[in-house]
């Protein structure tokens, strides 16, 4: 490889000195004259029949612009899955006939101040026939459970099958034949991205019947095509301007804001800002969901993991968003970084009444590796092991198999293994010293 | 509805006048660190505001042996006053520095559990809360002070104007588990002060605790454990176990009721063992 | 006995990219006529940095300084799609994107070059924004007055587009064989942790971690990656819940009295080095990192806790409550 | 409604506000300051600090009327591109910040910091800051960036 001049540089960052200086302009810096503010009135339950929907004393309330409600959005589904033909659809835009988290968005109260969108959101009124909430897996699996899916499961259905398969080898065999049999129960629960920015979009509409929408959303492309579904507009109608975020985590890759201050845009003719709260941030904004994950883990006496078997369950909250894709990204990683010749995943994406959970920082796979970790050293102290030497041992090496049958060809773990012990001082007897990611000879 | 006005009243007799014409529709600010919370997210619309912090209630003064603190020195302030390490040093554990600097003690006292840290202190200093009407003002102890959670003794025409506290005798610490190591809300505090005569034999004590009830309280029988004791192992063992038995807690998203009280026991032993060191 | 040592390692992989349903980035560059080149991405930049590192890319892909590439991102109406910058991916997809586009661009100036300098392009070398004939360095001219050239004396553009695509990959239902990702970015980190057996917390005083992240386009900003993810990760293991009694729907925390997460006042030690194993399809062998970072400390902290104090706490986060609960059921050794 | 005026980074201004208005909403909205950042409204985060009379707080928590005839200071009276304080020198040259939402708000703080403490400990720095959150840098940029802007400050630069 040539020399390089530029990459490998710590040059300073392009946008530092907006930074420093307060200058570096943000979503929530845009303003326009005759600027609207939206404030969302959301579920209090988690689970209900929506009985009626009064908006009329929020819409008389001195300041109000409008009420948007689900009879405003064209196209009423989130369909950030469904735009890639992954299906069906199972999210209002805003809740119609029934609320299935504490928090989903109802009615969009927009008005001249954000105070005044405030003081008349609290006037909109909701009446809702509780239901009782599914809030687990367990619960939601359990025979008997409420079923909150139009398609008749719980669960998310992968061509056909509740749930997410990886099948490599055969995992009966290699526990008959392994000497050590270490199982593991492990359980994450939902935490927030936090960024420090709020989700926030402002929407203007332009003389030529296009519409300029202002969002920090991660992923522009995505947001536009998905807002210009709901919208029931050609794409070409909207131009999404961004690419300053303050903070995203994965949290700004849901299309949560855009369409609905569009709409309420186009339905007020004026310019729309919705600024998230914190407490809308922490409360309906989607999360990390909880994994519940079950191992059994066949181990010969050397050290050598020949069979690893997993039950995971993702609690996704009340609908898809991301949390699908998810399932299958933890379910292809959960051999970790380490040769397993015999995998059996069933990994189920289970919906529940909860806020609802998607992308977030290691999207499926933090759940995974916590798991996959924990589970190493409780197998090395299981049979007597180090655990330094445990992972050396198993580390996959480039050409082996991984259980998606992805051939493994970027492998450098036993190289971060040598290197973090020479960081910390700690002795690593010569074997493990030789060994590296290229060494192994076939099968 | 929206609110409809804000009153900065200009000294405490404008302040009294305001609250006796207005009575309970006026929701009081000290700093507003509490209030405006949440009047920004919109859970609640009060009608009419009136801040204190133009009402010359924030003068500091030391009067014949006692302190007598104005109801809005901030917290900031107070941290700094060497007079009372023990509140200083419960007022340099709330918050941020931000937060100490708007925050006034006297608002501290409305701030239910888990907040409400300096009250601790001010339980075991024996502080005195000076409450003023138009007709009047009177003293009241501050055990007699809280009466639930969120509730006080005060009338709906009444305003803390002041807090007196007594020059401390004895040996004070002041312990505060949170969740973590600065700007956090209690997992449990605890204040504890203890009077000792020539021979180390307790005479008097004081333990008051944050967060360990529905609002901040005495385990006046833990104080009485110690009475006529040494400080050792076998006393403060028995302090810390009557302290747990005085210990009423809430669960919430910072801990459970189980946890809370056993930490009541071992913040109560931890801080009883450091005044012996 | 309160305070108790432990040290706990985890090593773990991370894949770039993501396949749900093929997964592009494109990038367009044209030069300016005074020789600026400017880069267009719908990318965005989420505080990682991506428009400084594709700054780094395009400057040494086309062999110009750094400070004549403008990076404009962000604006669909100026600039062609980009899948999003989610799944450690940006730097890697755009990363390649941008690489093309600047080949594509170089070549056409090059031509330009060539014609000024009545040389074959290639015989010409370009570095630093100037350009000779090799062996030949007299016959010499710039980037400055190429552009010039093209501009107003050839009629040509200078300028290139560039697209990465890992193509959607389906997913084998009965046996999830599959081909989601691009790459694996590789660490292990040691954790050494305190636990206060009386109250169960946990302090963190030291994460070291070996990185190998294919290549470092900017070794600070990485390191700020690392040190934020660290944090971040920390605070997962220990502190955050959005429902701290999961499975119950209350309490359900609003604002930052209730939903802990790490400040200033609890950040651990952090010590870190970085290898450098070039991935076989990343822009100059870049793996992504963003989101790994804060994989690590989880399973080391647990693992810590585990050598400190012989309780395995499976469930996350260690709340001090949840480690003292396992602290009172443990077996007496 | 009611006028409030107030001396913004050494200059008298005034802005028609609501009773209960936040001072933070007052300079976005009105006076166009918008390095004070709306970052939760709960006085949890720090990005909206500014100093008052020299010392930090949280804006989104004092009312605009309480403001009356004080002198605020934000984070474009500190330092400006064509004359930055060493703070956001320091910042800047440490990577200090990554998505920049927070920095003004730790910026300020800091700066309250140093002129009352030319000196101070990492300890001093961190609690100072604890108030203020950062979910990008993991803060230790920051921590290095407010030593590295002391002692820039104290060399005399």
């Amino acid at each position: 490889m040539k020399q390089l001049r530029i990459v490998g540089q710590s040059v300073k960052r392009r946008d530092g000195m907006g930074h420093v200086t307060g200058q570096t302009q943000y979503v929530d810096d845009i303003t326009y004259p005759h600027m609207l503010w939206l404030r969302m009135v959301r579920s209090p339950i988690a689970r209900g029949k929506v009985r009626t929907l009064d908006t009329s004393c929020a819409e008389a309330y001195p300041g109000v612009a409008a009420v948007v409600t689900w009879r405003d959005v064209p196209n009423n589904w989130y369909t950030i899955l469904g735009l890639i033909g992954v299906g069906p659809n199972d999210e209002p835009v805003l809740a119609h006939e029934q609320v299935m988290w504490k928090g989903e968005p109802i009615a969009a109260v927009v008005a001249e101040t954000e105070e005044i969108a405030r003081a008349a959101a609290a006037l909109v009124r909701v009446d809702i026939d509780e239901l009782p909430p599914v809030r687990d897996v367990f619960e939601a699996l359990a025979p008997g459970a409420p079923i909150i899916k139009e398609w008749g499961t719980n669960t998310f259905m992968y061509e056909g099958m509740p749930m997410r398969r990886v099948r490599f080898g055969n995992v009966d065999e290699a526990f008959a034949a392994a000497d050590h049999i270490v199982e593991g129960t492990y359980q994450t629960t939902p935490y927030e991205h936090v960024p420090l920015e709020t989700q926030t979009c402002v929407v203007k509409p332009e003389p030529d019947g296009r519409l300029t929408i202002h969002s920090n959303t991660q992923a522009l492309y995505f947001t536009l095509d998905n807002t210009a579904i709901i919208l029931n507009v050609p794409s070409n109608r909207l131009r999404m301007i961004g690419g300053t975020v303050g903070g995203g985590f994965g949290g700004k890759v849901d299309v949560v804001a855009e369409p609905v201050t569009a709409i309420a845009s186009m339905k007020t003719g004026r310019p729309v800002k919705w600024r998230w709260t914190r407490a809308e941030e922490f409360q309906a904004s989607s999360t990390a969901g909880a994994w519940r994950m079950e191992y059994k883990d066949g181990i010969k006496k050397d050290g050598h993991i020949i069979a690893r078997k997993v039950r995971a369950l993702h609690d996704a909250g009340a609908y898809h968003r991301h949390s699908p894709y998810g399932v299958t990204k933890h379910a292809a990683n959960l051999q970790g970084p380490y040769y397993i010749p015999n995998v059996w995943v069933d990994a189920y994406c289970v919906y529940t009444n909860r806020q609802p959970a998607s992308a977030l920082r290691g999207f499926g796979v933090t759940p995974a590796s916590f798991a996959v970790e924990v589970q190493m050293d409780k197998i090395a102290r299981t049979i007597g092991m180090d655990p330094w030497e445990i992972r050396f041992v198993n580390a996959y090496r480039n050409g082996q198999m991984k259980a998606i049958q992805k051939q493994v060809e970027d492998a450098t773990l036993v190289e971060t293994l040598q290197a973090a012990a020479k960081l910390i001082g700690h002795p690593l007897p010569e074997k493990l010293l030789a060994m590296h990611s290229n060494d192994w000879k076939g099968a | 509805m929206a609110t409809e006005a804000m009153f900065i009243p200009e000294s405490p007799e404008a302040a009294l006048d305001l609250l006796s014409e207005h009575g309970r529709e006026l929701l009081i600010l000290g700093g507003g660190t509490a209030a405006m919370v949440l009047i920004n997210e919109g859970a609640i619309s009060p009608r009419l505001v009136m801040s204190l912090q133009r009402a010359g209630l924030n003068e500091v003064r030391a009067v014949d042996g006692h302190l007598e603190i104005g109801a809005t020195a901030s917290l900031a302030r107070v941290a700094q006053l060497s007079a009372l390490p023990l509140l200083a040093d419960a007022a340099r554990h709330i918050g941020g520095w931000a937060i100490r600097n708007m925050a006034t003690l006297a608002g501290n006292l409305f701030v239910p559990p888990p907040a409400g840290d300096a009250a601790v202190a001010l339980l075991a200093l024996d502080a005195e809360v000076i409450a003023a009407r138009k007709s009047g003002t009177r003293k009241l102890p501050l055990t007699k002070f809280f009466k639930g959670r969120a509730q006080t003794a005060l009338g709906p025409d009444e305003l803390v104007t002041r807090i007196d506290v007594p020059r401390p005798s004895g040996a004070a610490v002041f312990l505060k588990l949170g969740r973590r190591r600065m700007n956090t809300p209690a997992v449990v505090t605890a204040a504890v002060r203890v009077v000792r005569d020539g021979q180390g034999i307790c005479v008097d004590a004081r333990i008051a605790l944050g967060a360990a009830g529905e609002y901040p309280l005495r385990a006046t029988q833990a104080e009485a454990v110690l009475q006529g004791r040494k400080l050792d192992t076998p006393s403060i063992t028995d302090a810390a176990a009557m302290a747990m038995q005085a210990a009423h807690p809430s669960s919430d998203a910072l801990a459970s009721e189980w946890y809370r009280r056993k930490m009541v026991g071992v913040c109560v032993r931890r801080a009883l063992e450091a005044i012996t060191r | 006995m309160a305070k108790v040592l432990g040290r706990g390692i985890a090593a773990l992989h991370y894949p770039t990219g993501m396949n749900l349903g093929g997964d592009p980035t494109q990038a367009l560059i044209y030069a300016q006529p005074t020789g600026g080149f400017v880069v267009k991405l719908a990318s965005t930049d989420l505080g990682q940095g991506l428009k400084t590192v594709v700054g780094q890319i395009a400057a040494e892909a086309l062999s110009v300084p750094l400070d004549s590439v403008i990076v404009d991102t962000g604006d669909t109406d100026n600039a062609p799609h980009c899948m999003g910058t989610f799944a450690s991916r940006a730097t890697h997809r755009a990363g390649n994107a941008v690489i093309m586009a600047a080949n594509e661009a170089k070549e056409a100036l090059l031509q330009v070059a060539a014609q000024e300098l009545e040389a074959s392009p290639h015989d010409l070398v370009m570095a630093d924004g100037e350009i000779w004939v090799r062996g030949s360095p007299a016959r010499k001219t710039t980037v400055f007055d190429v552009a010039l050239a093209a501009h107003f004396k050839y009629g040509k553009t200078i300028s290139g587009r560039g697209m990465f695509l890992k193509p959607k990959s389906p997913i084998d239902p009965d046996t999830g064989a599959c081909d989601p990702d691009s790459t694996e970015a590789h660490v292990t980190t040691v954790a050494n942790v305190e636990v206060d057996t009386e109250t169960g917390e946990v302090k963190v005083l030291k994460l070291s971690s070996a990185y190998e992240v294919g290549r470092q386009v900017n070794p600070k900003m990485l390191e700020g990656q690392i040190v934020g993810g660290a944090v971040m990760g920390t605070g997962i293991a220990l502190m955050e819940s959005c429902f701290p009694s999961y499975p119950a729907l209350e309490p359900h925390p609003a604002s930052f009295n209730d939903y802990v997460m790490m400040t200033a006042a609890d950040v651990p030690q952090i010590e870190s080095v970085v290898l450098e194993y070039p991935s076989v399809d990343g822009p100059y062998g870049v793996k992504g990192v963003g989101e790994m970072t804060a994989n690590s400390p989880l399973p080391a902290i647990v693992n810590a806790i585990y050598d400190a104090v012989g309780v395995w706490i499976t469930e996350l986060p260690v709340t001090p409550e949840r480690l003292l609960r396992a602290l009172e059921a443990q077996e007496p050794k | 409604m009611q006028t409030v005026s107030f001396k913004l980074n050494g200059k008298p201004v005034a802005a028609v506000v609501g009773p209960v208005e936040s001072l933070r909403d007052a300079l976005r909205e009105k006076l166009h300051v918008y390095s004070v950042k709306a970052g939760c409204g709960q006085g949890g985060c720090g990005s909206c600090t500014v100093l008052v009379s020299g010392d930090p707080i949280v804006s989104c928590l004092m009312p605009a009327r309480v403001a009356e005839g004080l002198e605020i200071i934000t984070l474009e009276g500190i330092g400006t591109p064509a004359q930055l304080h060493p703070l956001q020198q320091a910042f800047y040259d440490n990577f200090a910040a990554q998505c920049g939402f927070c920095t003004a708000g730790m910026i300020t703080v800091a700066k309250a910091l140093l002129d009352r403490n030319a000196h101070p400990t990492r300890e001093e720095i961190v609690e100072a800051l604890a108030g203020n959150l950062c979910r990008c840098t993991g803060y230790l940029p920051i921590i290095s960036a407010v030593q590295d802007a002391a002692t820039r400050m104290n060399r005399g630069g």
